[in-house]
This record gives C-alpha cells, structure tokens and sequence, in this order.
C-alpha cells in the first residue's frame, strides 16, 4: 500500500525536476513532465487496490488515505484527462515562455485532484483542496499581469469557499473528536437541527464555487479563458469535477438522512437549472471562443448539478455520467480552441474562418464533441441527457425539465456557432498558411471523440464504475434495472435500444451518402467559397462575406430582457458599497492627535451633563 | 447525352420531358421587361400551371429570363450568373431589346444583340410583350426541349471562345472565374 | 418672398464681391453666378450662415460654343423654403473644380457622376472606382461633341435589317397598305 | 431473416412515406393555387421537379461537408420515420419503434438540421448562415410548447414511449385530442413552426435570403432535400396521428388522418404574412406555451 505514497513522491519530485530541468533543455523537459504522469497514471492502477485504506496519525491526529470505487470513478476523469492533456500540452507549450512554471502548477493540481479522491480524512482533503486552488490561481494568471483582475476573482471566491469549508471542518471536529469522513457521516444524523442544516451549507458554498454553481460562478468565464488552453481542459474538465465530487458525497450521505433535505435538493436542483439555462444565453452572446466554451462549462456543470441534486438513482447516474461525457468534451474543445489559437493566433470567430480544408483532424474531433455536447444521438451526450430527462420528468420535476429542455435546445445556437465561426465559412488569404496541428495535440483530441462516439452506443463502460460508486455510496445496484450495456431504462420501464439505432444511422446514412456520391466525388469540380451565387457579384479576394458578427441577433433580442444585468454587476456594487463604508470609518480615524483630543473632551463633556442620569 | 442508342433515346425522352414540365425560371429583372414578370406568375396569367415557377439562386434554376436592355455592367453580372447555372440550362431573350436593341438602338452603354455574348434558346419580341406572349415564349421553349432542340449550353461549351471574345470585347478588364464544366 | 430675396442677394453680395445674382423668377428660386475660386466658400457660408443645409443637386451644363462646362449647385433652405442655384463656368479643356464633399457628404456621389458623364475633375475627390459606367473606353458621354450613335456603331455589334425602319409609319404602310392618318403625320421625320 | 424482413418493412415505409410527402406537397401547392384563385400546378407536380432536379446535372461542390449535408438531413428524417409506428398493430412494418422513444425522437429530429447547417455552412454563403440561424432560433422557439405538451401526455399516462401512448388511447377508447385538448392546440401550434409554412418561413426566405440554406445546393443536394422534406412531413403527420388521434389501422385511414392535419399549417400560412424571426419566438412563447402549461397542469391534477 506504499504505492500511494510512491505515486506522491513521483508527483512532487517529477513537478520539481521538471521546473529545473527546463534549463537542462526542452526536451529532457518534456520528457521527465510526460514520464511523471503517465508513470503516475499507470502505477495507480497498477498497485492501488480498491477499498484498501491505510492510516497515520502524526501529531496524533489520524489521517486516513485510500481510495473507494466512488473515487476512482472520478480518478478516470482526473487521470485520464490529465495524462491526455499532459500529451496535447507539449505540443502546445513548445516554443512558449515559462513552461517550467506551467508543467510544474500542472503536476501539482493534478497530484491535487487526486489527493483529494484518495483522501478519507477532512485534513488532508482540505490541504489538497488548498493546493488545487493555489496551482490553478497561479496558472490563470500564467501570462504573469493580472489584468481585469480575473486571477483575483477566482482567488476571492476560492476563499471565501474555502473559509466555509474550515468553518465546517471545525464545526465537524468539535461534535466528533476526529477528522475522518466516515465518522462525520456517522455521526451527522445524531446533530442538533441547526448544525445538520448549517454544516451541508458551508460544505456546498465550498464545493458550488469550484463547481461554479448559479451565484457563485462569476469566477469561471475569466478563469477559464485566461490560463492557457492546454491547462484549461482539465480546468473545465476535471478540476471543476471536484465540486461534483465533494457535493454527490455531501448529498448522498448527509442530506439524504435529512427529513429537510428535500428543500436542499430542490433549491440546488432549481440552481442548476438557472445555471443551465443563464449560462447558455450568455455563451451565444460570446465572440471569443474561450468565453463561449467557458459559459457552456457553466452551463454543463448545471445540467450535473442538477442530476445529482434530484437525487433519484437515474438522476445520480445522469449526473455522473454527464460529468464524464463533459469532461470528455469539454477538454476536447478546449483543445481545439488551443490548437487553433496555435494555429492561427486568435480564437476570435470574427476574425478567423475557412479552416476546414486546412485543419481536418481538428475539425473532426471538434465536429464529434460538439454533437456530444448538443447531446444528439447516436453520441454519448445523448445517453446522459436522455436519463436527466427521464430522471426529472419521473422524479415530477415537470417546470424543471422545460427549463433544462430549453437551455439545451438554445444550446444548438452556440454549438452551431463554434463549428462555423472556425471551420465554415469564406476561406480567406490571410489564413491560406494554415497548417494542421502537430500530432502530439491532434492524436489526443481525436482519441477523445472516438471515445465518445464508443460510449454513445456502449454507455456501459462507464455505467459500470459509476454503479459501483453509488453502491459504495449506500445505493443499491443501478444495474440490471436501469441500464445495460447498451441499453437505458427509465424507472416507468420504458427502454432505449442504443445499438441497433446507432446501426440504423450509421446504414441510412451511408446509402445516402452513396446515393450523393452517384457519379463520384471527383466527377464533380470543387469551386472556392468565392464562388457563389451573390447576385452576379464576384467577390474580391480581401472581401470577406463570412457571417460572423451578430450571430445569433434575433434570438437575443427575443429573449433580451432576461439578460439586462450580469450577477456580476450585483457583487461589485456589494464591494463598493463595502469600500464606502470604510472610507467613511476612515474619516472618524483621522489620526491626528487634536481631533482624538477633541472626541475626548466631547466624551467628557457629555458624561459630566448627563451624570445624574447615568449615575 | 444526345446520342443514337435506343435505349439512351427513352431516357431523353423521359428527361426532357421532365424538364419541359418543370421550368425553374431565374427573371434577371434588368429593364422595364421586369414588371411583366408579376403578372405572369401570379393569379391572372397563372405560368405555374405550365410548371414554370421561379427559382431563387443561379444554382436551382432551369432558364434564365434576361427581361430587357443590358447596359455593359449588368452584361458582366448576367455571364456570371448564367456560368453558374448548372446544366441543362436555356436562355430566354425578353424584348426587342435584346434582339436588336430596341429603343436603345443608339444607346452608348446597351448591347444590341444578346445572342452574341449568351447562348439564347427563344427570344421574345415586343416593347414590352405582354403576358400572353411570354407565356407563349415559355410554351415554344417547352417544344424545343422537348424535341431535345434547346442546345444552347453546349453550343456555348463548344465555342466559348468566340463568345469570350466578344465579351472581352466591351469588358477589357475580365475578373471572373473560368468556366470549365 | 420679395424681401426675402433681398434679403439673401444683399448678405451675399455683401460677403461675395464676385457674385451676381440673377433673379428674374417669381418662384421660389434664386441664382447667383460666381468664380470656381469662390465655390467652396459661398457654399459654406450657404449652409452654415443662411440655412441652406440641404444639396438638392449638383449639375452641369455643357456650352459647347463658349466652349465651358457651366457646374450647378442646387441647394435648398427648408426654413426659408427657397432655393438657390450656385452657377459657375469651367474651361472646357481643363475641367477642373474644388472638391466640396466635406461640407455635403452626398456630393461625392454627384461628383463622380459628372467625373464619369461630363469628365468634370474634381480636386481632391476620393471616387475608388468607376461609378456607372464600368470599362469605360471613351470620351464623357454626356458632352454635346459626343456621338452617341457613331459610339454605339462602333462599338456594338448591331443586328441588320434596321435600315430600313428609319421611317417606322412609312415602312408599315408600305408593308400592309394601310393609310397614315393625319394626326400621325407630324410625327414623320 | 427477420433481419431481412426488417430492411423490407423498412424500404416500403419509406417508399410510402416518399410517395405520400410528395403528393402532399402536390396537393400543397395546388391548394395554395385554387386560394390565389389560380388554376396551380397538377399534383403530380413534385414528382417531376423532383426528377428533374435528380436528372439535373450537379458539377460543383464546395467541399466534403457540403457533399454530405443532405444526407445528413436524409438520416434525421428517415430515423423519424422509422421510430414513428406507422399502423396502430405494427401490422405491416415494425421497424425500430420500440427501441427508441419521445426524447430520442426530439433529439434525432434535430441531427439533420445541424447537419444541413454544416452543409451548407461550407458553401460560404452569407445568406445560407443567415438562414441557419434563423432556423435554430425558431426550432428554439417552437420546441418549448411541442415538448410542454408532450410531457403533458408523458405524466399522465407514466409512459414515455408512442407505443405506450398509443396504448393508452386504446384502452380509455377516447383520442388524446379530447381528453387532453390543451396538450392537442399546444402541439398544433407547435407545427406551425415545425413544417416551416408560412407565416413562420423566414427560414428560407426566397428573395430575401435567395433561399437560404438551399442557396447553393442544386442538383442532386436540391433532390436529397427535397424527398427528405416530403419523408420528414409524413412522418411528423403520422407522430401527430399516433399521439392525438388514436393512430390508424390501415393506409386510407391514415391518409385522411394525416390530410385533415396538414390543412390547418396550409390554412393557417394562406392567410397569415410572414413573422421575423423574434416575433415568432416571441409568438411562440405566448399562447402555446400558455396552453402547454394548462396542459401540464391539467396532467398534474388527473
């Protein structure tokens, strides 16, 4: 059981080396970077077993490591995310600036992450949770000023949860004279009213920053498109799957003994949906592709809110299984925008069109994972939207699922928007150098959507691990009763078949194929994108009709008075209002000696009035 | 594709037939002959009986209806769009306009003769022709694709020099591009 | 009406000592005959002094004898509801004025309309590329010493079989014996 | 074998389906011509237009995306067909319609356009974008009444699958259209926006968008377009008849179900101009939504 301590150690000492290897050369950098965590990926599921937990107790308070199914469900997110995005960032990093700070905060948020599945005990989870905040602050502000200060943002709202996770840790230890999570399960049905409602709260504003839930989610839009996108996928991906983490935990075990918990669940469930659909609204007002991508993560972790938050066996694996889809998706997207961004230098839609025919792999990935994300069959997004619907509508949640159908219905706007505004479009001169990306980050993208289109029609790979962290979670088995390989069942009985739908597609689409391709492919003339039917015009060369500017202007205007005001808006007032508040308590201090001579002799004036009364 | 095999000889005749009872129609409005077009169309001199209705972009249509003069300008545009049409496709000359300038016989600016810059299938006489006479364009246009006459898209393949010459003639700078199918 | 113009003439004539005015309408109209120098300056005291924001116009006539373009500025007060015609004459050979689309942005539009028709150069204009009249090979087509029909002839390839139509009514009655009416005659050539 | 006998089923339903879209669209267009008082088109009219666009020569393409963007839209509506049960017994074909169910058939109705919007996408037109746009803001529109009134039906008879709905219909022996009639006038205002006729067809609007997202596709992609639109109207007016009108038994029944549904877009198109696009959302998330909303409540209260 040394092995987690082993895979620590190659964590630490590997993100160490890595920083001072970089003066070494780039390429032994490299190397000892992608031999840290690929090693560290394979010796975790090489030497750790399951459920097998060691414990140590220095300064005679017990800590407890080791890792239970639940955990190392999210440990494929983090691990297998992060050794992909390890792959892609060195091809990204190549001949950028301060790649030792980069891979060095990379290590250690995902030795972060991980500490945090592996950790029983709320020390240790609170240290790593700690270190994951640090590294991820450090890498928004990686291109070293912090300007619109979104670094600090992030870093404020990191606090502010984590003050509420230690308040809650404290509560917790002082009722039960121990720091294990199991005990704190066992012991919260015994609380007073107050702390069970209380201790949930502080541990939910924790996990709802990082999972940046409806109010507390003004963080994420700068956070995400300010660090560098390589990083970013397992910012959107995995890091945000913490929250996800600590809050299934908080649910399923605390509030579910709770006779009020269904006012927790609703509220969250509600916020998720709020979440979901605001989120959308403002990705399809977004130009920059990292904005856009940065709402729909805001969106997406909605739609998992509020499949774990109702709380019925379907909505937990919706939940869960939207978590991974989105992590899978979510990092491929980001991906692309990175490449792109290396590609081309802008992420821009206005000012960058037409690469299809230059980036192909690119297009393919980022084609899949956007009909992923639209949660269209026959891809696994559809899989997990499918149960969240049938989850909410058997759960009763009937205004919910029309909120949550509509934010994913508007959803189509940006998807549609992201694949023309790069890949569709006029072909341009100042683009025509466009190469496709070097293969280090083409393979990882593309091997993530290959998976993705496995799990649409064989969701049971990872309905498996999921049906074992619920069962370690207190549930009975999902299997057999909501789910097969490949089939879905809603808890009416009413079943999906995925395989032979997916065949039917795959057939239909296929002849039609050969039925456009009668005459063959070549028999017909490819003509540029300037030569198209624009009234008898021919365009010129520097003349770009690309529509790309005010994409999608009468949906926004038809839903505008929802989004008259940000919630950002809401807590800057709040900070000045603070900040006046102070300068005016300023004026009392004023620090000269004669007007705190003044405040005295008023004092003393007024006791001397006043003394037959006072005394 | 009008070839001497028999069995080829049905199916041209199926074709054609098809095509002279489904005519797309492209109304390049570029003269007065554009306001005759509404009422063709519509309730009084309803063509949609006949199978011709209007077709949005050069890619969809079947015959493009040059309704008039053509200045020098409009000339270009008209080439353009008759190149991206895609075959089989027929040209119909609209007003004495276009069959010898007409009015404008004298005009610095408008071609006389239409034919000799664009393959024209029928042409329609008259300053303006009323409906009835273009109806009766469209139905001798009909005739001709049905008896598989309406060639003009290859008689353009086929000398598309000598026309190029003549539109380079009155277009010195010619930014456009070739056409080759 | 009256006073009105006088009104003008005088605060014009004040200011422009080579302006003469030329009022002998009894309509709401005013003209005023001045040097090509003095264009951009009237104008602008026109428009920001007098009121005359609106350019209806801006024209040319070409006097072939005297051998001159004469420009004409149209401009139109809606306070005062008058108009005024701004004249002035250019050589014919060296047509060249002051660009004045800085003070009436639609100008420019009307300026290289007659850039192109009358071959007018305005100083300073900014016209990127031709206007009406695209590959153009040829003389202004607007002035009176151009032949419109010798152009076309040469030009164009025209149909024969015109020839004959020089009188349409004669070669119809010709055709099918039909009688000219009386009414029609003043129409022959 | 009953692999073979599937594809069979599945080849005659789309056969029919093509043929029956078709003659509709005939009969469309000759209706919309007695209206204008004009004699209109025979009705075979489609038939021909649409071999001619197949036997129309297609020289161009602008690239992969644009070669498949048809059939893209030709597997979102033949999937719709298959899912869709054609008779009330599965009598002659029963293709894939109890594999899949409600939710799947919104989402694969979606696929098509998304892949026709790609199509079209890179043909650089600004007008096919423009049209797309408009497209998906007014399927975001119309998708919010469809789906109230389908979760309507989904909680009051705790089922999720046509097959189940159309089950029970037959056991309460009375259509959905009377016992949930809200659920019925939000789904039919629903198709307004769903067949895209007039007044709600600024989608493709001809001489303001040159079509829109057709604008460069002639030919073969025009033809490929054209059967799958005849194919999607058949099927949708067949989910309508299984869901309200208690599904038909045979083909004549079904054809006169289906006919007296398509009249009322028709009608309603003849005698409406046409709504921009957020006038139609906003129309839409007026009274269809409204109804939709009395619809659930009244499946709350049953």
């Amino acid at each position: 059981m040394a092995t987690l301590y082993l895979i620590f150690i190659i964590f630490l000492g590997g993100a160490i080396l890595t920083y001072y290897a970089g003066k070494l050369g780039s390429v032994l950098q490299d190397i000892i970077f992608l031999a840290t965590i690929l090693g560290a990926t394979s010796l975790f599921y090489a030497g750790v077993h399951i459920n097998d937990f060691m414990s140590f107790n220095p300064g005679g308070i017990t800590l407890t490591w080791g890792i239970n199914y639940f955990g190392w469900l999210f440990s494929l997110i983090v691990l297998g995310l992060g050794s992909l995005a390890a792959v892609y960032s060195v091809g990204y990093m190549k001949g950028k600036k301060r790649r030792g700070y980069f891979y060095f905060n990379f290590i250690l948020s995902i030795m972060a992450m991980l500490g945090i599945l592996v950790s029983q005990d709320l020390i240790s989870f609170f240290i790593f949770w700690e270190i994951m905040t640090w590294s991820s602050y450090l890498m928004v502000i990686y291109n070293g000023k912090d300007d619109q200060k979104l670094g600090l943002k992030y870093f404020i709202f990191s606090a502010i949860g984590a003050y509420a996770m230690l308040m809650a840790i404290v509560m917790v230890h002082s009722v039960t004279n121990t720091f294990l999570i199991g005990n704190m399960i066992e012991a919260y049905p015994q609380m007073s009213l107050s702390w069970q409602i209380w201790i949930p709260i502080l541990f939910l504003t924790a996990f709802g920053v990082k999972a940046a839930m409806m109010p507390l989610h003004v963080w994420a839009p700068g956070a995400y498109s300010s660090s560098p996108m390589a990083y970013t996928s397992v910012f959107s991906g995995a890091l945000s799957k913490m929250g996800i983490y600590g809050m299934v935990i908080i649910l399923v075990t605390m509030i579910s003994h709770l006779p009020q918990g269904i006012w927790f669940r609703e509220t969250l469930a509600w916020l998720g949906g709020l979440t979901a659909a605001l989120g959308t609204l403002w990705a399809i007002k977004q130009d920059d592709a990292k904005k856009l991508l940065a709402y729909s993560s805001i969106a997406q972790l909605g739609y998992i809110i509020t499949g774990v938050a109702i709380g019925t066996e379907l909505g937990l694996l919706a939940g869960l299984f939207l978590a991974v889809m989105h992590a899978l998706f979510k990092g491929t997207l980001f991906m692309v925008v990175g490449a792109i961004e290396k590609q081309t230098g802008t992420t821009n839609f206005t000012e960058v069109t037409g690469l299809i025919r230059k980036m192909p792999w690119t297009f393919f990935s980022a084609l899949l994972a956007i009909i992923a994300l639209a949660g269209i069959p026959p891809l696994g997004g559809f899989v997990g939207k499918w149960m969240l619907y049938e989850a909410l509508i058997t759960s009763n949640h009937y205004l919910l699922v029309i909120l949550i159908f509509f934010a994913s219905t508007a959803a189509f706007l940006y998807c549609y928007k992201f694949l023309f505004g790069f890949f569709m479009g006029q072909e341009e001169k100042e683009w025509e150098h466009v190469k496709e990306a070097p293969a280090t980050m083409v393979v990882p993208m593309v091997l993530m959507a290959l998976f993705m289109a496995v799990l649409g029609s064989w969701p049971g790979i990872i309905l498996n691990p999921i049906n074992n962290g619920l069962v370690d979670l207190g549930f009975v088995s999902t299997y057999k009763h909501l789910w097969d390989t490949s089939i879905l069942f809603n808890s009416w009985g009413n079943q999906v078949v995925l395989k032979p739908l997916l065949y039917s597609v795959v057939a239909i689409f296929v002849f039609f194929a050969i039925v456009l391709i009668w005459k063959g492919f070549k028999g017909t003339r490819y003509v540029s994108t300037k030569d198209i039917s624009s009234s008898g015009e021919v365009p010129g060369e520097n003349e770009n009709l690309t529509f790309s500017l005010g994409f999608a202007q009468p949906f926004l205007r038809a839903v505008g008075p929802v989004m008259k005001r940000q919630i950002d808006r809401y807590y800057t007032e709040f900070a000045d209002g603070l900040e006046s508040f102070f300068e005016f308590l300023r004026r009392i201090y004023t620090g000269n000696g004669q007007t705190y001579a003044i405040y005295v002799f008023v004092f003393v004036v007024i006791v001397l009035l006043f003394k037959d009364v006072l005394f | 594709m009008y070839n001497d095999k028999n069995s080829q000889k049905i199916v041209d005749y199926i074709q054609n037939w098809t095509r002279k009872h489904s005519i797309w129609v492209l109304a390049y409005g570029t003269g007065c002959g554009a306001i005759e077009i509404p009422p063709t169309m519509t309730s009084r001199y309803d063509s949609e009986r006949l199978g011709i209705r209007g077709a949005a972009t050069p890619r969809q249509a079947d015959v493009l209806l040059i309704t008039g003069y053509l200045t020098v300008k409009t000339l270009k545009r008209v080439i353009r769009v008759y190149e991206q049409m895609q075959d089989p496709k027929y040209v119909i000359g609209f007003g004495s306009c276009t069959i010898n300038g007409g009015m404008y016989f004298d005009s610095y600016n408008t071609i006389k003769v239409l034919d000799k810059y664009l393959p024209v299938d029928v042409y329609i006489n008259g300053c303006m022709p009323r409906p009835e006479a273009v109806i009766d364009g469209f139905v001798k246009l009909q005739k001709r694709i049905g008896e598989g006459r309406a060639t003009g898209a290859k008689h353009y393949k086929e000398n598309l020099e000598w026309y190029r010459a003549n539109q380079k003639k009155i277009i010195p700078n010619w930014v456009m591009p070739e056409y080759n199918w | 009406m009256k006073e009105l113009k006088d009104n003008i003439i005088n605060r014009i004539k004040a200011n422009f000592k080579d302006a003469t005015e030329k009022n002998d309408y009894n309509y709401n109209r005013l003209d005023f005959i001045v040097n090509k120098e003095t264009i951009p300056s009237i104008l602008f005291y026109l428009k920001d002094e007098m009121g005359f924001i609106h350019l209806s116009h801006i024209s040319c006539v070409d006097w072939l004898e005297e051998g001159e373009l004469e420009v004409v500025f149209i401009v139109w007060s809606p306070k005062d509801k008058i108009k005024v015609f701004v004249k002035t004459r250019i050589d014919r050979n060296n047509p060249v004025l002051d660009n004045i689309d800085m003070i009436w942005r639609q100008a420019n539009t009307y300026e290289r309309e007659l850039k192109e028709m009358f071959g007018v150069q305005f100083t300073g204009l900014v016209a990127p590329e031709e206007f009406i009249l695209e590959d153009w090979q040829g003389p202004p087509p607007f002035r009176r010493d151009f032949d419109t029909a010798e152009y076309a002839e040469k030009t164009f390839w025209h149909r024969p079989g015109r020839e004959d139509a020089k009188n349409v009514r004669e070669t119809i009655s010709n055709r099918d014996g039909e009688e000219i009416p009386d009414f029609a005659k003043k129409y022959e050539r | 074998m009953e692999l073979f006998i599937n594809i069979l089923g599945a080849i005659v339903t789309f056969l029919v389906a093509f043929i029956v879209g078709m003659t509709y669209g005939g009969l469309n267009r000759k209706i919309t011509a007695r209206v204008q008082n004009r004699k209109g088109p025979p009705f075979y009219q489609n038939f021909i237009d649409a071999f001619k666009l197949s036997s129309k020569e297609t020289a161009i393409h602008h690239g992969i995306m644009h070669y498949l963007g048809p059939a893209f839209l030709m597997v979102s509506s033949v999937m719709t067909l298959l899912i869709v049960p054609v008779f009330t017994n599965n009598g002659w074909f029963p293709n894939l319609n109890f594999k899949g169910d409600l939710i799947f058939l919104i989402y694969i109705m979606t696929f098509g356009p998304l892949g026709m919007a790609l199509g079209s996408g890179q043909t650089g037109n600004p007008n096919a974008a423009i049209g797309v746009t408009r497209g998906l803001s007014q399927m975001v529109g119309f998708e919010i009444p469809w789906v109230m009134a389908l979760i309507a039906l989904m909680i009051q008879y705790h089922t999720t699958s046509i097959e189940g709905l159309m089950e029970a219909q037959a056991q309460t022996g009375t259509w959905f259209m009377f016992s949930s009639p809200f659920a019925f006038i939000a789904a039919i205002l629903a198709m307004f926006g769903m067949f895209r006729y007039s007044p709600f067809d600024i989608v493709s609007a001809p001489t303001e968008l040159a079509s829109g997202p057709a604008s460069e596709n002639g030919g073969k992609y025009l033809f490929v377009m054209m059967s799958s639109g005849s194919v999607f109207t058949f099927a949708k007016l067949t989910l309508y008849v299984d869901l309200f009108l208690g599904g038909a038994a045979n083909l004549p029944v079904l054809l006169l179900k289906t006919f007296a549904l398509y009249l009322i877009p028709i009608l309603y198109g003849m005698t409406t101009p046409r709504y921009r696009t957020e006038q139609a959302i906003r129309w839409f998330w007026g009274w269809p939504s409204f109804f939709g909303l009395l619809a659930i409540i009244q499946a709350v209260i049953l």
